[in-house]
């Protein structure tokens, strides 16, 4: 019983957690940035997605569509007229990014007020999955993750954006002598990444929370797993998402409850220590 | 087994399963000159990396003056008298010419070779003055044409007080009258019984300079004899002219 | 170009502004005459406590200028912002002492931000009406080091051990044996306050004849309690007792996706504020809350204060809101029978307070703890009921309509 | 005596020393120019964070190895400073010492392991050192106070004046202590580590022992500011190890100037008073300052100090080597 629980409650995490590591570790990968608004577009999504359809009326999954469009062409902004300018310098990029999400918090607080609010849910009954009671939405949103992270994985090993895209991970030099528009590619990366972390941000609304701070708990996260993935191995996102949803939930379920903040932490300390590279990276991104 | 010089036994090193260097092996007496030659990628700044420390060698052994160095850090083989160039130069681009020269001279390989009551600011000054650049000590490196790098890279391998220098392509950048005061130097450095591995491209005056030329391709040593003999060995003459164009190698000055 | 332009102004630029700053700073001079009474406004003022504090200060401020003020003093009002932590709360407690001079302060929510500025109290010898401070530990130190810490008065709420007292007496008398339920299980927020209602529950339920199957801690920050529910489940509880003071739509949104069949409620801060049915998505149906007031008669004042302040806010007045609005009438009454703002004067006219106040009648324990009782402050029971209305339930003589289980809920017998 | 005259001879020459110079004696009378005990209660908090930010500098400005864990340090000094004094009764005063060297060891165990790293690794290895310690201080709550922290500590003077004077002195020691070292041929070499690890390698330099050296004296100084701190507030609690402080003491740093000691010494000034002056617009008070940082990051990337210091002319010819 207990087994089956973790199975299915760290399956809904993990995926999460994949939706939002993933579009990072894309963007690290082809971009060489470590992006920290990231969290930032997860708490946008969120209240663009709320702001829609609670406060206008849009349809849900509408709304959804209109939070992930609006965060595309904000990181897309933020790649051509700030990014684009301090890519070379990491403490920069870092403390930048920082400043920016703790931006868009204010600017979030300011316009919604503190108080947290819901998004309804897409799927609002609740079902019993091998006897396990299970909100439906949680489990359209395991279904939504594998489903995005499928269709990226095919982009980019099937379509020709991909093979630039990969190249341009690969080589960004190289890529641009192949005549690959390597600015077009960083900017495409930030853009997909940012609305798959506003996806996340739209359908987590009504089991978890839409509040201004929201997206700091989950960069921990995605970072954790990208960097115990491998920075830029977007294989190894997923499978360490897996690694540390599981983690989280074991941790979680059979040992203490409040541990689990740890987890992440702890995982990256150790990995950084012992293996750099990541368990799946070939080598170190720095 | 002798107890001079630097003796490389079967050197190999491997990255991601392209092979660097095999099976290297040569020795080199202490106070003597050796030139390595070979085309672009046949692993001559790697072996240097690895003589030196940056890399570890997977497999061999290096040895000199009795102490094996395969496992030691790069400055635990400045401190036993061995220093290095860098091919493309590494200032330390926001310090003064002087700067740069005094971070060498406060190792602890300098502090104890120079004659008691010199002091570090005097070292720097004077491999400066042996360099011929004194005259810019103040000047940011920034400022510095690509001759006064390269006079400037050994200048901060000089004030570790080496008795062992590797040179990666000292000469490519500099003009002929650098050439020559460079070519000057390194005599004066064999005079004061300083061993010297020197890499470089411009044959002439690597010919000139050392009667022993050692050959990589691919990693492998392919020969090992005075420029005489290199010139006449059908298989460096292959390696050379089997790629397009002499690829790496500059005959001319 | 542009940008070399930039870097060749900028010192001169950066210099001026820097000697601007703290020549500024320094014929800064604040010497209007001190004519108001200055009232420090101390608490989370970016959160809904903090505001309805602020709301509530506002409200008996206006009235109180009306009328003429404290003594012929005009009432000013000054808010600073504990931001959440301790060290923000000394910072603010610091700026309202002596920036603001103020002559009292009221607010205060966390016990841990209190606890911290409680040395202070004494260095400024600032009278503080605490407002939304449950820790018995505050007043334990009243107790210890009377003559250092005499300042601090517990006004908007009960101790931690009575709130306990008062929820356990009305699971196990009104639930308890309407339903049946014998075995609970307890879920608390890790804060300085529960530690101390955590001790108080495991005796109290027995004393009460039920049983504690399962206590546990929460942190404030937690996303994900699906496993701590199914720890519950599995518990072989009859009702999940809830003690948080902070968010708390996550932890009711959960315990509906997850169809625990228990009943549940207790005190939770955030299920007493109007909107909770909506920002919990209707979750938080069948869930059992509290609050000091509700729009009944507890005292002639209640329902002309409710009405007053839904009217002016367009919102119910939260537990902060009451307690503020009440403190400065209580520090009014005790200045006015003292005839002084001083604090040595005031501290033993406060301690003799018996006001009739919209929460009920506020008098102080000799420690300066506020007097529990139906004659004096009580917490009235309630339950969220479909579709979006707030039921009260218990003491009986309030009532205003029945429970209502939503249909998954397992009772023991019925 | 000998390493007196040798600090002085050190900084005697350098404009950059006199600006410090100036400054801090002018904040020496600040007391006798107001009695405005709130402005002396904000001034100890930007002596505080001086001392932070030019910690902080002397490691990550000068080595180029960006400690986003400072708060591990400062955390260590503070709650090291709450257990002495609540537990045995250390004196305050004994405690700057003592939890600076407690600093120092938190700075070694961290520095040994953290240190081959580079770039954003170390940049999260530290981050994730000091977020490891924030969680510790939530889950050992019993032993820690958990969110609320540990109250009740000794104060450190018997008033703001007081706190202000002791502050400020701690800031004096702590800068001439840093300039010294940072102009001084380990300052050199730090920078020349900063600049091209590997060629400083090359120059016989064993940059490890350096970095590490660098790692605990940083770390002494942040604790001796954490038990300050603590002692001063009589409180210690989690937000002296989050993330948020440690990468406001960076953000000082970058608008001061890195490597340069007073850069981020003067900007911790000028942040803490202008954030008391922008207190009147309240909520919207973040939103300036994360805005003004991203303009800064981007116009004047080294800082806003850095600017004026480097323009200022050198004195002493002779001295002029190192």
């Amino acid at each position: 019983m207990v087994a089956l629980e973790i199975l299915i409650y760290g399956a809904v995490l993990s995926g999460i957690y994949a939706l939002l590591a993933v579009g990072f570790a894309l963007i690290f990968g082809v971009a060489r940035v470590i992006n920290l608004t990231h969290g930032a577009f997860y708490m946008l999504g969120a209240y663009i997605t709320y702001a829609l359809s609670v406060l206008l009326n849009v349809p849900l999954i509408l709304s959804i569509i209109g939070g992930m469009a609006i965060v595309f062409l904000l990181a897309i902004c933020l790649d051509r007229f700030i990014i684009e300018r301090i890519r070379t310098t990491m403490i920069n990029v870092l403390i930048t990014t920082l400043a920016l999400s703790l931006f868009a918090d204010q600017v979030i607080l300011q316009i919604f007020g503190p108080d947290n609010r819901n998004i309804p849910a897409v799927i609002s009954d609740r079902v019993t999955l091998l006897g396990v009671d299970i909100a439906g939405q949680r489990l359209l949103s395991l279904i939504i993750s594998v489903a995005v992270i499928a269709t990226l994985w095919l982009i980019i090993t099937r379509t020709r954006m991909g093979n630039a895209l990969l190249a341009t991970a690969q080589d960004p030099e190289a890529a641009q002598l192949m005549g690959i528009n390597t600015g077009r590619m960083f900017m495409i990366t930030m853009g997909i990444a940012a609305m798959m972390a506003a996806l996340a941000g739209g359908i987590v609304g009504s089991f978890l929370t839409v509040a201004p701070e929201m997206g700091m708990l989950p960069i921990i996260k995605a970072f954790s797993i990208v960097i115990l993935g491998g920075l830029g191995s977007i294989g190894g996102s997923i499978i360490a998402a897996l690694l540390i949803g599981y983690l989280e939930t074991i941790v979680a379920y059979l040992i203490s409850f409040n541990a689990t903040e740890l987890v992440p932490l702890v995982v990256i300390f150790i990995t950084l220590i012992f293996r750099p590279a990541g368990i799946f990276g070939k080598r170190r991104g720095f | 087994m002798t107890k001079d010089g630097l003796e490389i036994r079967a050197v190999t090193k491997t990255f991601e399963g392209l092979t660097a260097l095999s099976d290297v092996t040569f020795s080199l007496e202490d106070g003597k000159i050796m030139g390595i030659i070979g085309p672009n990628g046949a692993g001559k700044t790697t072996l240097f990396n690895v003589i030196s420390g940056f890399l570890r060698a997977d497999q061999g052994q290096m040895v000199y003056h009795g102490k094996d160095i395969s496992s030691l850090k790069p400055h635990q083989v400045v401190d036993l008298g061995m220093a290095r160039t860098f091919q493309i130069v590494r200032p330390f681009k926001s310090m003064s010419v002087f700067e740069n020269t005094i971070v060498a001279a406060l190792s602890p390989r300098s502090r104890r070779s120079r004659p008691k009551g010199v002091k570090s600011d005097e070292t720097a000054m004077n491999v400066l003055g042996r360099v011929a650049l004194d005259h810019k000590r103040d000047e940011p490196v920034s400022n510095l044409p690509m001759g006064d790098l390269r006079r400037l890279e050994i200048a901060r391998a000089l004030a570790t007080y080496p008795q062992f220098i590797l040179l990666d392509e000292p000469f490519s950048g500099l003009s002929l009258k650098e050439m020559d005061a460079l070519a000057g130097l390194i005599r004066n450095l064999l005079d004061e019984k300083c061993t010297i591995l020197i890499i470089e491209h411009k044959l002439k005056i690597l010919m000139s300079l050392a009667p022993r030329i050692l050959v990589l391709d691919y990693g492998k040593v392919l020969a090992d004899g005075t420029p005489a003999e290199i010139a006449d060995n059908e298989s460096v003459i292959r390696a050379y002219l089997g790629r397009r164009g002499h690829a790496g190698v500059d005959t001319t000055n | 170009m542009a940008k070399k332009r930039l870097h060749h102004s900028c010192p001169g630029i950066l210099m001026t502004t820097l000697l601007c700053f703290f020549g500024l700073l320094l014929f800064f001079n604040s010497a209007y005459a001190a004519d108001p009474v200055k009232i420090g406004i101390i608490g989370p003022m970016q959160i809904r406590p903090g505001i309805a504090m602020k709301q509530g200060a506002m409200m008996a401020a206006d009235e109180i200028n009306a009328k003429g003020g404290i003594l012929g003093r005009k009432i000013e009002l000054h808010y600073a912002d504990t931001e959440f932590s301790p060290e923000k709360g000394i910072t603010a407690l610091n700026k309202l002492a002596v920036k603001d001079k103020v002559e009292v302060l009221i607010g205060g929510m966390t016990s841990g931000i209190v606890l911290a500025q409680m040395p202070y109290l004494s260095r400024y010898q600032l009278p503080f009406l605490g407002v939304a401070v449950a820790s018995s530990t505050l007043t334990k130190l009243v107790k210890e080091d009377y003559d250092k810490n005499k300042y601090f008065f517990r006004v908007g709420i009960l101790k931690d051990q009575l709130l306990a007292f008062d929820m356990v007496n009305f699971i196990a008398n009104y639930v308890g044996k309407k339903y049946g339920i014998k075995k609970v299980a307890i879920l608390l927020e890790k804060a300085k306050w529960t530690e101390g209602l955590d001790q108080a529950f495991t005796g109290l339920f027995g004393k009460f004849g039920m049983e504690v199957v399962m206590a546990e801690f929460f942190e404030i920050k937690t996303n994900d309690y699906s496993p701590i529910f199914s720890k519950v489940k599995k518990s072989g509880a009859q009702m999940t007792v809830e003690v948080h003071s902070h968010v708390s739509e996550v932890f009711i949104k959960q315990y509906y996706d997850q169809k625990v069949p228990l009943p549940v409620g207790g005190i939770a801060l955030a299920a007493q504020s109007s909107d909770f049915w909506e920002r919990s998505g209707g979750k938080c149906v069948g869930e059992f809350t509290s609050n000091f007031i509700y729009r009944i008669p507890i005292t002639p004042k209640t329902i002309p204060f409710w009405d007053g302040y839904v009217k002016r806010y367009k919102d119910d007045p939260l537990v902060t809101a009451t307690g503020t609005y009440d403190a400065i009438y209580v520090y009014k009454d005790a200045v006015e029978r003292a005839g002084s703002f001083k604090a040595d004067i005031l501290i033993p006219a406060l301690e003799k307070t018996n006001y009739v106040a919209a929460l009920g009648t506020i008098a102080f324990e000799a420690d300066h703890d506020l007097k529990y009782g139906p004659d004096y402050v009580a917490i009235n029971w309630a339950q969220w009921q479909a579709p979006g209305k707030v039921t009260i339930l218990y003491p009986e003589d309030r009532a205003t309509g029945t429970v209502q289980f939503p249909e998954w809920i397992k009772l023991p017998q019925k | 005596m000998n390493i007196v005259t040798r600090i002085w001879g050190t900084l005697i020459s350098r404009p950059p020393f006199y600006v410090m110079a100036i400054f801090l004696l002018f904040m020496l009378l600040v007391p006798f120019l107001t009695d405005d005990l709130y402005l002396i209660g904000v001034l100890v908090l930007a002596n505080v964070y001086a001392i932070f930010a030019s910690s902080w500098d002397i490691l990550s400005g000068y080595s180029g190895k960006e400690n986003f864990g400072h708060t591990l340090f400062i955390g260590a000094g503070a709650y090291g400073a709450a257990y002495l004094n609540l537990y045995l009764g250390v004196p305050p005063m004994l405690n700057l010492l003592l939890c600076g060297l407690i600093g120092a060891v938190f700075g070694v165990l961290i520095g040994i392991p953290c240190l081959p790293l580079v770039g954003p690794y170390l940049a999260l290895a530290t981050m994730a050192a000091a977020s490891i310690a924030e969680r510790l201080t939530m889950i050992l709550s019993k032993y820690t106070g958990g969110e609320e922290g540990l109250y009740g500590l000794d104060p450190i003077t018997d008033g703001p004046v007081g706190d202000y004077y002791l502050s400020l002195i701690l800031v004096i020691i702590t800068t001439i202590i840093l300039m010294a070292i940072g102009y001084s041929k380990q300052g050199l070499i730090l920078r020349s580590i900063k600049e091209d690890e590997t060629a400083s390698e090359a120059a016989g330099i064993n940059t490890t022992r350096y970095k590490l050296v660098a790692f605990a004296i940083s770390a002494f100084f942040a604790g001796m500011g954490g038990a300050f701190y603590a002692h001063y507030q009589m409180y210690t609690g989690p937000s002296s190890l989050s993330i948020i402080m440690a990468v406001t003491i960076i953000i000082v740093c970058m608008i001061g100037g890195m490597g340069t000691i007073v850069g981020p010494v003067l900007a911790a000034y000028m942040l803490t008073v202008s954030n008391e002056f922008l207190r009147s617009i309240g909520d919207l008070r973040l939103l300036v300052y994360t805005g003004l940082l991203v303009v800064i990051v981007l116009f004047l990337p080294r800082g806003v100090f850095t600017v004026i210091l480097e323009r200022l002319p050198r004195f002493g010819q002779k001295s002029r080597g190192v």
